[in-house]
Protein backbone atom coordinates (compact mmCIF):
# COMPACT_ATOMS: atom_id res chain seq x y z
CA UNK A 1 0.00 0.00 0.00
CA UNK A 2 1.37 3.47 -0.74
CA UNK A 3 0.19 6.86 1.17
CA UNK A 4 1.09 10.46 -0.16
CA UNK A 5 0.11 12.76 2.64
CA UNK A 6 0.93 16.22 4.43
CA UNK A 7 0.48 14.71 7.57
CA UNK A 8 2.41 12.71 10.36
CA UNK A 9 2.27 8.77 10.85
CA UNK A 10 2.76 6.43 13.47
CA UNK A 11 5.19 3.84 12.50
CA UNK A 12 4.24 1.86 15.38
CA UNK A 13 1.00 1.11 14.87
CA UNK A 14 1.74 0.53 11.11
CA UNK A 15 4.33 -1.91 11.93
CA UNK A 16 1.85 -3.41 14.49
CA UNK A 17 -0.79 -3.81 12.08
CA UNK A 18 1.34 -5.51 9.34
CA UNK A 19 2.81 -7.49 11.94
CA UNK A 20 -0.50 -8.63 13.32
CA UNK A 21 -1.94 -9.17 10.27
CA UNK A 22 -0.68 -12.44 8.69
CA UNK A 23 0.94 -15.41 11.04
CA UNK A 24 3.19 -16.18 7.26
CA UNK A 25 5.03 -13.35 8.49
CA UNK A 26 8.78 -14.25 9.93
CA UNK A 27 10.18 -10.66 9.47
CA UNK A 28 9.29 -7.24 9.37
CA UNK A 29 11.66 -4.62 8.21
CA UNK A 30 11.34 -0.75 8.13
CA UNK A 31 13.02 2.31 7.57
CA UNK A 32 12.14 5.88 8.98
CA UNK A 33 13.47 9.14 7.00
CA UNK A 34 13.68 12.04 9.20
CA UNK A 35 14.64 15.81 8.88
CA UNK A 36 17.79 16.13 10.30
CA UNK A 37 18.39 19.41 12.61
CA UNK A 38 21.83 20.33 10.27
CA UNK A 39 23.37 19.29 7.75
CA UNK A 40 27.32 18.90 6.55
CA UNK A 41 27.45 22.88 6.03
CA UNK A 42 24.70 24.22 8.39
CA UNK A 43 21.90 24.50 10.84
CA UNK A 44 18.35 23.62 9.15
CA UNK A 45 15.37 25.48 10.40
CA UNK A 46 13.02 23.66 8.04
CA UNK A 47 12.69 21.44 5.07
CA UNK A 48 10.05 22.25 2.55
CA UNK A 49 8.63 18.85 0.03
CA UNK A 50 7.32 19.61 -3.07
CA UNK A 51 5.93 16.89 -4.90
CA UNK A 52 4.43 15.74 -8.57
CA UNK A 53 0.37 14.73 -7.32
CA UNK A 54 -0.56 12.42 -9.66
CA UNK A 55 3.11 10.93 -10.69
CA UNK A 56 4.48 10.17 -7.12
CA UNK A 57 1.44 7.79 -6.35
CA UNK A 58 1.97 6.11 -9.97
CA UNK A 59 5.86 5.91 -8.94
CA UNK A 60 5.17 4.56 -5.60
CA UNK A 61 3.03 2.20 -6.64
CA UNK A 62 4.94 0.68 -9.68
CA UNK A 63 7.87 0.60 -6.70
CA UNK A 64 5.88 -1.06 -4.24
CA UNK A 65 5.03 -3.91 -7.72
CA UNK A 66 8.46 -4.04 -8.61
CA UNK A 67 9.44 -5.21 -4.94
CA UNK A 68 6.50 -7.99 -4.85
CA UNK A 69 7.83 -8.68 -8.23
CA UNK A 70 11.57 -9.61 -6.77
CA UNK A 71 11.30 -10.27 -3.20
CA UNK A 72 8.40 -12.47 -1.84
CA UNK A 73 6.37 -10.59 0.14
CA UNK A 74 3.44 -10.80 2.47
CA UNK A 75 3.05 -6.84 2.73
CA UNK A 76 4.44 -3.19 1.62
CA UNK A 77 3.40 -0.22 2.73
CA UNK A 78 5.35 2.94 1.65
CA UNK A 79 4.21 6.65 3.02
CA UNK A 80 5.66 9.86 1.88
CA UNK A 81 5.02 13.11 3.23
CA UNK A 82 5.00 16.42 1.31
CA UNK A 83 4.86 20.01 3.09
CA UNK A 84 6.86 21.75 5.42
CA UNK A 85 8.86 20.21 8.26
CA UNK A 86 10.98 20.68 10.95
CA UNK A 87 13.97 18.80 12.46
CA UNK A 88 12.60 16.09 14.11
CA UNK A 89 9.90 15.06 12.03
CA UNK A 90 9.43 12.07 9.86
CA UNK A 91 9.48 12.17 6.08
CA UNK A 92 8.83 8.52 5.10
CA UNK A 93 8.41 4.93 6.14
CA UNK A 94 9.05 2.01 4.32
CA UNK A 95 7.91 -1.37 5.57
CA UNK A 96 8.15 -4.79 4.22
CA UNK A 97 7.03 -8.02 5.56
CA UNK A 98 8.04 -11.53 4.35
CA UNK A 99 7.85 -15.09 5.42
CA UNK A 100 11.83 -14.47 5.39
CA UNK A 101 13.87 -11.94 6.62
CA UNK A 102 16.69 -11.89 3.87
CA UNK A 103 13.33 -10.83 1.37
CA UNK A 104 12.50 -7.85 4.00
CA UNK A 105 15.63 -6.58 4.74
CA UNK A 106 16.28 -6.70 0.67
CA UNK A 107 13.27 -5.33 -0.59
CA UNK A 108 13.22 -2.64 2.50
CA UNK A 109 16.32 -0.96 1.02
CA UNK A 110 15.81 -1.35 -2.52
CA UNK A 111 12.69 0.75 -2.14
CA UNK A 112 14.29 3.54 0.10
CA UNK A 113 17.04 3.38 -2.04
CA UNK A 114 15.00 4.13 -5.18
CA UNK A 115 12.85 6.79 -3.59
CA UNK A 116 16.11 8.76 -3.24
CA UNK A 117 16.21 9.42 -6.94
CA UNK A 118 12.99 8.08 -8.40
CA UNK A 119 10.32 9.71 -6.94
CA UNK A 120 9.47 12.95 -7.74
CA UNK A 121 10.14 14.89 -4.71
CA UNK A 122 12.02 18.14 -4.41
CA UNK A 123 13.53 18.70 -0.79
CA UNK A 124 13.88 22.44 -0.26
CA UNK A 125 16.24 23.43 3.52
CA UNK A 126 16.04 26.41 5.44
CA UNK A 127 18.96 27.76 7.03
CA UNK A 128 19.50 30.70 9.04
CA UNK A 129 21.78 31.66 5.47
CA UNK A 130 18.40 31.44 3.59
CA UNK A 131 16.98 28.93 1.82
CA UNK A 132 17.80 26.46 -1.06
CA UNK A 133 17.15 23.59 -3.00
CA UNK A 134 18.92 20.17 -1.86
CA UNK A 135 21.23 18.91 -4.59
CA UNK A 136 20.46 15.11 -5.51
CA UNK A 137 23.92 13.21 -4.69
CA UNK A 138 26.09 10.97 -6.64
CA UNK A 139 26.08 8.29 -3.87
CA UNK A 140 22.27 8.36 -4.05
CA UNK A 141 22.40 7.66 -7.96
CA UNK A 142 25.05 4.56 -7.07
CA UNK A 143 22.82 3.00 -4.36
CA UNK A 144 19.48 3.51 -7.04
CA UNK A 145 21.92 1.57 -9.42
CA UNK A 146 23.08 -1.65 -7.99
CA UNK A 147 19.23 -2.61 -7.95
CA UNK A 148 19.49 -2.25 -11.37
CA UNK A 149 19.11 -5.69 -13.06
CA UNK B 1 -0.19 21.47 -23.65
CA UNK B 2 -0.20 21.48 -19.99
CA UNK B 3 3.58 22.17 -18.43
CA UNK B 4 4.52 21.96 -14.94
CA UNK B 5 7.65 22.89 -13.20
CA UNK B 6 8.80 21.91 -10.27
CA UNK B 7 12.10 22.41 -7.75
CA UNK B 8 14.17 25.33 -8.79
CA UNK B 9 13.04 25.39 -12.55
CA UNK B 10 9.96 26.52 -11.11
CA UNK B 11 11.26 28.51 -8.83
CA UNK B 12 13.14 30.60 -11.42
CA UNK B 13 10.37 30.21 -14.12
CA UNK B 14 7.84 31.55 -11.12
CA UNK B 15 5.17 29.76 -11.68
CA UNK B 16 4.42 25.72 -11.47
CA UNK B 17 2.02 24.89 -14.38
CA UNK B 18 0.89 27.09 -17.29
CA UNK B 19 -0.93 26.00 -20.53
CA UNK B 20 1.02 26.55 -23.87
CA UNK B 21 0.40 26.54 -27.16
CA UNK B 22 3.06 24.86 -29.16
CA UNK B 23 4.51 25.82 -32.35
CA UNK B 24 4.41 23.43 -35.31
CA UNK B 25 8.21 23.39 -34.90
CA UNK B 26 7.89 21.57 -31.60
CA UNK B 27 8.42 18.44 -31.78
CA UNK B 28 10.08 16.74 -29.02
CA UNK B 29 11.45 17.96 -25.53
CA UNK B 30 14.84 18.62 -26.65
CA UNK B 31 12.71 21.57 -29.14
CA UNK B 32 10.19 22.63 -26.32
CA UNK B 33 12.99 23.22 -23.64
CA UNK B 34 14.93 25.61 -26.75
CA UNK B 35 11.61 26.69 -27.24
CA UNK B 36 10.79 27.79 -23.69
CA UNK B 37 14.68 29.35 -23.30
CA UNK B 38 13.46 32.05 -25.26
CA UNK B 39 10.39 33.42 -23.01
CA UNK B 40 12.23 35.24 -20.50
CA UNK B 41 14.93 35.86 -18.20
CA UNK B 42 13.39 33.04 -15.53
CA UNK B 43 13.29 30.49 -18.54
CA UNK B 44 17.13 31.27 -19.35
CA UNK B 45 18.23 30.64 -16.36
CA UNK B 46 15.92 27.71 -15.37
CA UNK B 47 17.31 25.62 -19.04
CA UNK B 48 20.87 27.57 -18.71
CA UNK B 49 22.28 23.63 -17.97
CA UNK B 50 19.97 21.24 -19.91
CA UNK B 51 21.80 18.71 -18.56
CA UNK B 52 20.43 18.82 -15.08
CA UNK B 53 16.89 18.86 -16.62
CA UNK B 54 14.95 15.95 -16.05
CA UNK B 55 11.51 15.43 -17.69
CA UNK B 56 8.42 13.37 -17.73
CA UNK B 57 5.63 13.47 -20.36
CA UNK B 58 2.21 12.48 -19.48
CA UNK B 59 3.74 11.58 -16.22
CA UNK B 60 6.17 9.16 -17.73
CA UNK B 61 10.12 9.56 -17.39
CA UNK B 62 11.28 10.77 -20.71
CA UNK B 63 14.42 11.76 -22.26
CA UNK B 64 15.00 14.97 -24.64
CA UNK B 65 14.18 12.67 -27.75
CA UNK B 66 11.10 11.81 -26.63
CA UNK B 67 8.54 13.00 -28.91
CA UNK B 68 5.40 15.18 -27.53
CA UNK B 69 2.81 14.51 -30.61
CA UNK B 70 -0.46 13.51 -28.73
CA UNK B 71 0.94 14.36 -25.39
CA UNK B 72 -0.92 16.19 -22.83
CA UNK B 73 1.35 17.03 -19.75
CA UNK B 74 4.99 17.71 -19.65
CA UNK B 75 6.97 18.25 -16.03
CA UNK B 76 10.56 19.66 -16.28
CA UNK B 77 12.28 19.25 -13.17
CA UNK B 78 15.47 18.97 -11.57
CA UNK B 79 17.16 15.48 -10.36
CA UNK B 80 14.80 14.15 -7.66
CA UNK B 81 15.45 14.31 -4.08
CA UNK B 82 12.97 11.81 -2.43
CA UNK B 83 13.54 9.68 0.78
CA UNK C 1 21.49 -1.11 23.99
CA UNK C 2 21.00 -4.37 24.45
CA UNK C 3 17.72 -6.30 26.48
CA UNK C 4 17.32 -10.30 26.94
CA UNK C 5 13.99 -10.62 28.34
CA UNK C 6 10.86 -13.04 28.54
CA UNK C 7 8.70 -10.17 28.21
CA UNK C 8 7.09 -8.82 24.91
CA UNK C 9 8.37 -5.39 23.66
CA UNK C 10 6.72 -2.66 22.32
CA UNK C 11 8.65 -1.67 18.98
CA UNK C 12 6.80 1.37 18.04
CA UNK C 13 7.52 2.90 21.09
CA UNK C 14 11.50 1.53 20.98
CA UNK C 15 11.34 3.22 17.33
CA UNK C 16 9.87 6.71 18.52
CA UNK C 17 12.45 6.37 21.59
CA UNK C 18 15.69 6.22 19.37
CA UNK C 19 14.12 8.56 16.96
CA UNK C 20 12.80 11.40 18.95
CA UNK C 21 15.62 11.60 21.40
CA UNK C 22 18.29 13.04 18.87
CA UNK C 23 18.11 15.43 15.81
CA UNK C 24 20.73 14.58 14.44
CA UNK C 25 19.27 10.82 13.44
CA UNK C 26 18.06 10.93 9.70
CA UNK C 27 17.33 7.06 9.17
CA UNK C 28 15.97 4.95 11.45
CA UNK C 29 16.31 1.09 9.95
CA UNK C 30 14.44 -1.68 12.50
CA UNK C 31 13.96 -5.38 11.53
CA UNK C 32 11.58 -7.89 13.97
CA UNK C 33 11.65 -11.43 14.25
CA UNK C 34 8.26 -13.13 14.82
CA UNK C 35 7.14 -16.92 15.05
CA UNK C 36 5.57 -17.90 11.55
CA UNK C 37 2.48 -20.31 12.04
CA UNK C 38 4.39 -23.09 9.50
CA UNK C 39 8.21 -23.58 8.48
CA UNK C 40 8.37 -25.21 4.87
CA UNK C 41 7.52 -28.67 6.19
CA UNK C 42 4.69 -28.21 8.89
CA UNK C 43 2.83 -26.24 11.20
CA UNK C 44 4.22 -24.50 14.56
CA UNK C 45 2.38 -24.19 17.49
CA UNK C 46 4.62 -22.84 19.64
CA UNK C 47 8.57 -22.39 19.78
CA UNK C 48 10.91 -22.11 23.06
CA UNK C 49 14.23 -20.12 22.71
CA UNK C 50 16.59 -21.70 25.19
CA UNK C 51 19.89 -19.08 25.61
CA UNK C 52 22.77 -18.92 27.68
CA UNK C 53 22.46 -16.20 30.37
CA UNK C 54 25.28 -14.63 30.87
CA UNK C 55 27.16 -15.60 27.32
CA UNK C 56 24.23 -14.15 25.56
CA UNK C 57 24.58 -10.81 27.28
CA UNK C 58 28.16 -10.39 26.08
CA UNK C 59 27.58 -11.61 22.52
CA UNK C 60 24.73 -9.43 22.02
CA UNK C 61 26.99 -6.39 23.86
CA UNK C 62 30.03 -7.23 21.53
CA UNK C 63 27.28 -7.16 18.35
CA UNK C 64 26.19 -3.81 19.31
CA UNK C 65 29.92 -2.36 19.69
CA UNK C 66 31.35 -3.93 16.38
CA UNK C 67 28.18 -2.08 14.82
CA UNK C 68 28.90 1.00 16.65
CA UNK C 69 32.97 0.78 15.09
CA UNK C 70 31.88 -0.27 11.61
CA UNK C 71 29.43 2.20 11.24
CA UNK C 72 28.50 5.90 12.20
CA UNK C 73 25.30 5.36 14.80
CA UNK C 74 23.48 7.78 16.47
CA UNK C 75 22.08 4.52 18.54
CA UNK C 76 21.47 1.11 18.81
CA UNK C 77 18.91 -1.05 20.07
CA UNK C 78 18.89 -5.11 20.42
CA UNK C 79 15.89 -6.78 21.98
CA UNK C 80 16.19 -10.85 22.44
CA UNK C 81 13.44 -12.84 24.32
CA UNK C 82 13.77 -16.35 25.02
CA UNK C 83 11.18 -18.63 26.95
CA UNK C 84 7.80 -20.46 24.72
CA UNK C 85 6.58 -18.53 22.53
CA UNK C 86 3.31 -18.51 20.25
CA UNK C 87 3.05 -18.24 16.36
CA UNK C 88 2.47 -14.60 15.77
CA UNK C 89 4.62 -13.58 18.86
CA UNK C 90 7.56 -11.21 18.56
CA UNK C 91 11.19 -13.11 19.03
CA UNK C 92 13.55 -9.89 18.30
CA UNK C 93 14.16 -6.19 17.63
CA UNK C 94 17.18 -4.74 16.13
CA UNK C 95 17.17 -0.58 15.24
CA UNK C 96 19.40 1.67 14.66
CA UNK C 97 19.64 4.91 13.86
CA UNK C 98 22.27 6.79 11.98
CA UNK C 99 22.78 10.61 10.12
CA UNK C 100 22.90 8.45 6.95
CA UNK C 101 19.93 5.87 5.91
CA UNK C 102 23.48 3.34 4.51
CA UNK C 103 24.61 3.21 8.13
CA UNK C 104 21.68 2.58 9.67
CA UNK C 105 20.33 -0.45 6.93
CA UNK C 106 23.36 -1.89 6.73
CA UNK C 107 24.18 -2.29 10.14
CA UNK C 108 20.42 -3.33 10.96
CA UNK C 109 21.38 -5.98 8.42
CA UNK C 110 25.01 -7.23 10.10
CA UNK C 111 23.56 -7.11 13.54
CA UNK C 112 20.18 -9.63 12.65
CA UNK C 113 22.85 -11.97 10.16
CA UNK C 114 25.04 -11.92 12.97
CA UNK C 115 22.49 -12.80 15.38
CA UNK C 116 21.22 -15.86 13.59
CA UNK C 117 24.84 -17.66 13.96
CA UNK C 118 26.73 -15.90 16.74
CA UNK C 119 24.14 -15.63 19.47
CA UNK C 120 23.61 -18.19 22.15
CA UNK C 121 20.11 -19.17 21.49
CA UNK C 122 18.60 -22.69 20.48
CA UNK C 123 15.07 -22.98 18.65
CA UNK C 124 12.93 -25.92 19.39
CA UNK C 125 9.41 -26.06 17.61
CA UNK C 126 6.30 -27.77 18.67
CA UNK C 127 4.77 -28.99 15.89
CA UNK C 128 1.42 -31.58 15.76
CA UNK C 129 3.96 -34.28 15.12
CA UNK C 130 5.94 -33.74 18.16
CA UNK C 131 8.77 -31.42 18.92
CA UNK C 132 12.36 -30.96 16.96
CA UNK C 133 15.02 -28.55 17.60
CA UNK C 134 15.73 -26.27 14.67
CA UNK C 135 18.78 -26.92 12.70
CA UNK C 136 20.98 -23.95 11.44
CA UNK C 137 20.43 -23.31 7.57
CA UNK C 138 23.91 -22.87 5.64
CA UNK C 139 22.14 -19.57 3.90
CA UNK C 140 22.49 -18.14 7.23
CA UNK C 141 25.93 -18.86 7.67
CA UNK C 142 26.87 -18.03 4.30
CA UNK C 143 24.73 -14.27 5.17
CA UNK C 144 26.74 -14.02 8.48
CA UNK C 145 30.07 -14.61 6.79
CA UNK C 146 29.21 -11.84 4.42
CA UNK C 147 29.92 -9.44 7.02
CA UNK C 148 34.07 -11.06 7.40
CA UNK C 149 35.76 -8.20 7.16
CA UNK D 1 34.81 -27.75 36.31
CA UNK D 2 31.36 -26.24 35.38
CA UNK D 3 29.67 -27.77 32.21
CA UNK D 4 26.99 -26.52 30.22
CA UNK D 5 24.47 -28.26 27.60
CA UNK D 6 22.28 -26.51 25.49
CA UNK D 7 19.93 -27.69 22.86
CA UNK D 8 19.57 -31.18 21.39
CA UNK D 9 22.65 -32.14 23.77
CA UNK D 10 21.12 -30.57 26.46
CA UNK D 11 17.85 -33.43 26.10
CA UNK D 12 20.22 -35.72 24.94
CA UNK D 13 22.57 -36.19 27.98
CA UNK D 14 19.56 -34.89 30.11
CA UNK D 15 20.53 -32.32 32.51
CA UNK D 16 21.44 -28.98 31.73
CA UNK D 17 24.84 -28.44 33.82
CA UNK D 18 27.07 -30.39 36.24
CA UNK D 19 30.01 -30.17 38.47
CA UNK D 20 33.22 -32.57 37.24
CA UNK D 21 36.48 -33.14 38.22
CA UNK D 22 38.19 -33.54 35.08
CA UNK D 23 40.83 -36.49 35.22
CA UNK D 24 44.65 -34.58 34.65
CA UNK D 25 45.07 -36.60 31.13
CA UNK D 26 42.19 -34.10 29.97
CA UNK D 27 43.98 -31.16 28.67
CA UNK D 28 41.50 -29.50 25.76
CA UNK D 29 37.68 -29.68 24.53
CA UNK D 30 38.59 -32.52 22.49
CA UNK D 31 40.08 -34.77 25.25
CA UNK D 32 36.88 -33.44 27.44
CA UNK D 33 34.29 -34.54 24.55
CA UNK D 34 36.29 -37.79 24.69
CA UNK D 35 35.82 -38.36 28.29
CA UNK D 36 32.08 -37.33 28.76
CA UNK D 37 31.00 -39.41 25.28
CA UNK D 38 31.77 -42.32 27.76
CA UNK D 39 30.00 -41.30 30.59
CA UNK D 40 26.96 -42.97 29.49
CA UNK D 41 24.01 -43.49 26.39
CA UNK D 42 23.19 -39.94 26.44
CA UNK D 43 26.32 -38.64 26.05
CA UNK D 44 27.70 -41.26 23.90
CA UNK D 45 24.60 -39.74 21.79
CA UNK D 46 24.95 -35.96 22.27
CA UNK D 47 28.45 -36.28 20.88
CA UNK D 48 28.23 -38.62 17.85
CA UNK D 49 29.26 -36.46 15.87
CA UNK D 50 31.72 -33.83 16.86
CA UNK D 51 31.92 -31.75 13.87
CA UNK D 52 27.69 -30.66 14.99
CA UNK D 53 29.21 -29.41 18.34
CA UNK D 54 30.04 -25.73 19.24
CA UNK D 55 32.06 -25.08 22.24
CA UNK D 56 32.16 -21.94 24.69
CA UNK D 57 35.16 -21.87 27.19
CA UNK D 58 34.70 -19.05 29.91
CA UNK D 59 31.60 -17.70 27.79
CA UNK D 60 34.44 -17.26 24.64
CA UNK D 61 33.74 -19.37 21.67
CA UNK D 62 36.25 -21.79 21.26
CA UNK D 63 37.29 -24.94 19.56
CA UNK D 64 38.21 -28.52 19.91
CA UNK D 65 41.95 -27.49 20.51
CA UNK D 66 41.60 -25.00 23.27
CA UNK D 67 42.94 -25.21 26.57
CA UNK D 68 40.95 -25.95 30.00
CA UNK D 69 44.19 -25.20 32.26
CA UNK D 70 42.55 -22.33 34.69
CA UNK D 71 38.80 -22.28 33.05
CA UNK D 72 35.81 -22.40 35.26
CA UNK D 73 33.02 -23.23 32.19
CA UNK D 74 32.46 -24.97 29.20
CA UNK D 75 29.33 -25.20 27.42
CA UNK D 76 28.71 -27.55 24.45
CA UNK D 77 26.13 -27.04 22.09
CA UNK D 78 24.35 -27.39 18.41
CA UNK D 79 24.77 -24.27 16.22
CA UNK D 80 23.35 -21.45 17.43
CA UNK D 81 20.05 -20.75 16.05
CA UNK D 82 19.29 -17.05 17.09
CA UNK D 83 17.65 -13.89 15.43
Amino acid sequence: MIRVQKEDFDAGQEIRGISAKNVEVGGVASFIGLVRGANEESQITAMTLEHYPGMTEKILFGLESEARTRWQLEDVLIIHRYGELTPGEQIVLVITASAHREDALQSCQFLIDRLKTGAPFWKKEDTPAGSHWVESKAEDDTASERWLK
Amino acid sequence: MRILYFGWVRTNIGLGTEEISLPPHVENVEDLIEFLRDQGDGYRAAFENIKAIRVAVDQEMADMATPLNGSKEVALFPPMTGG
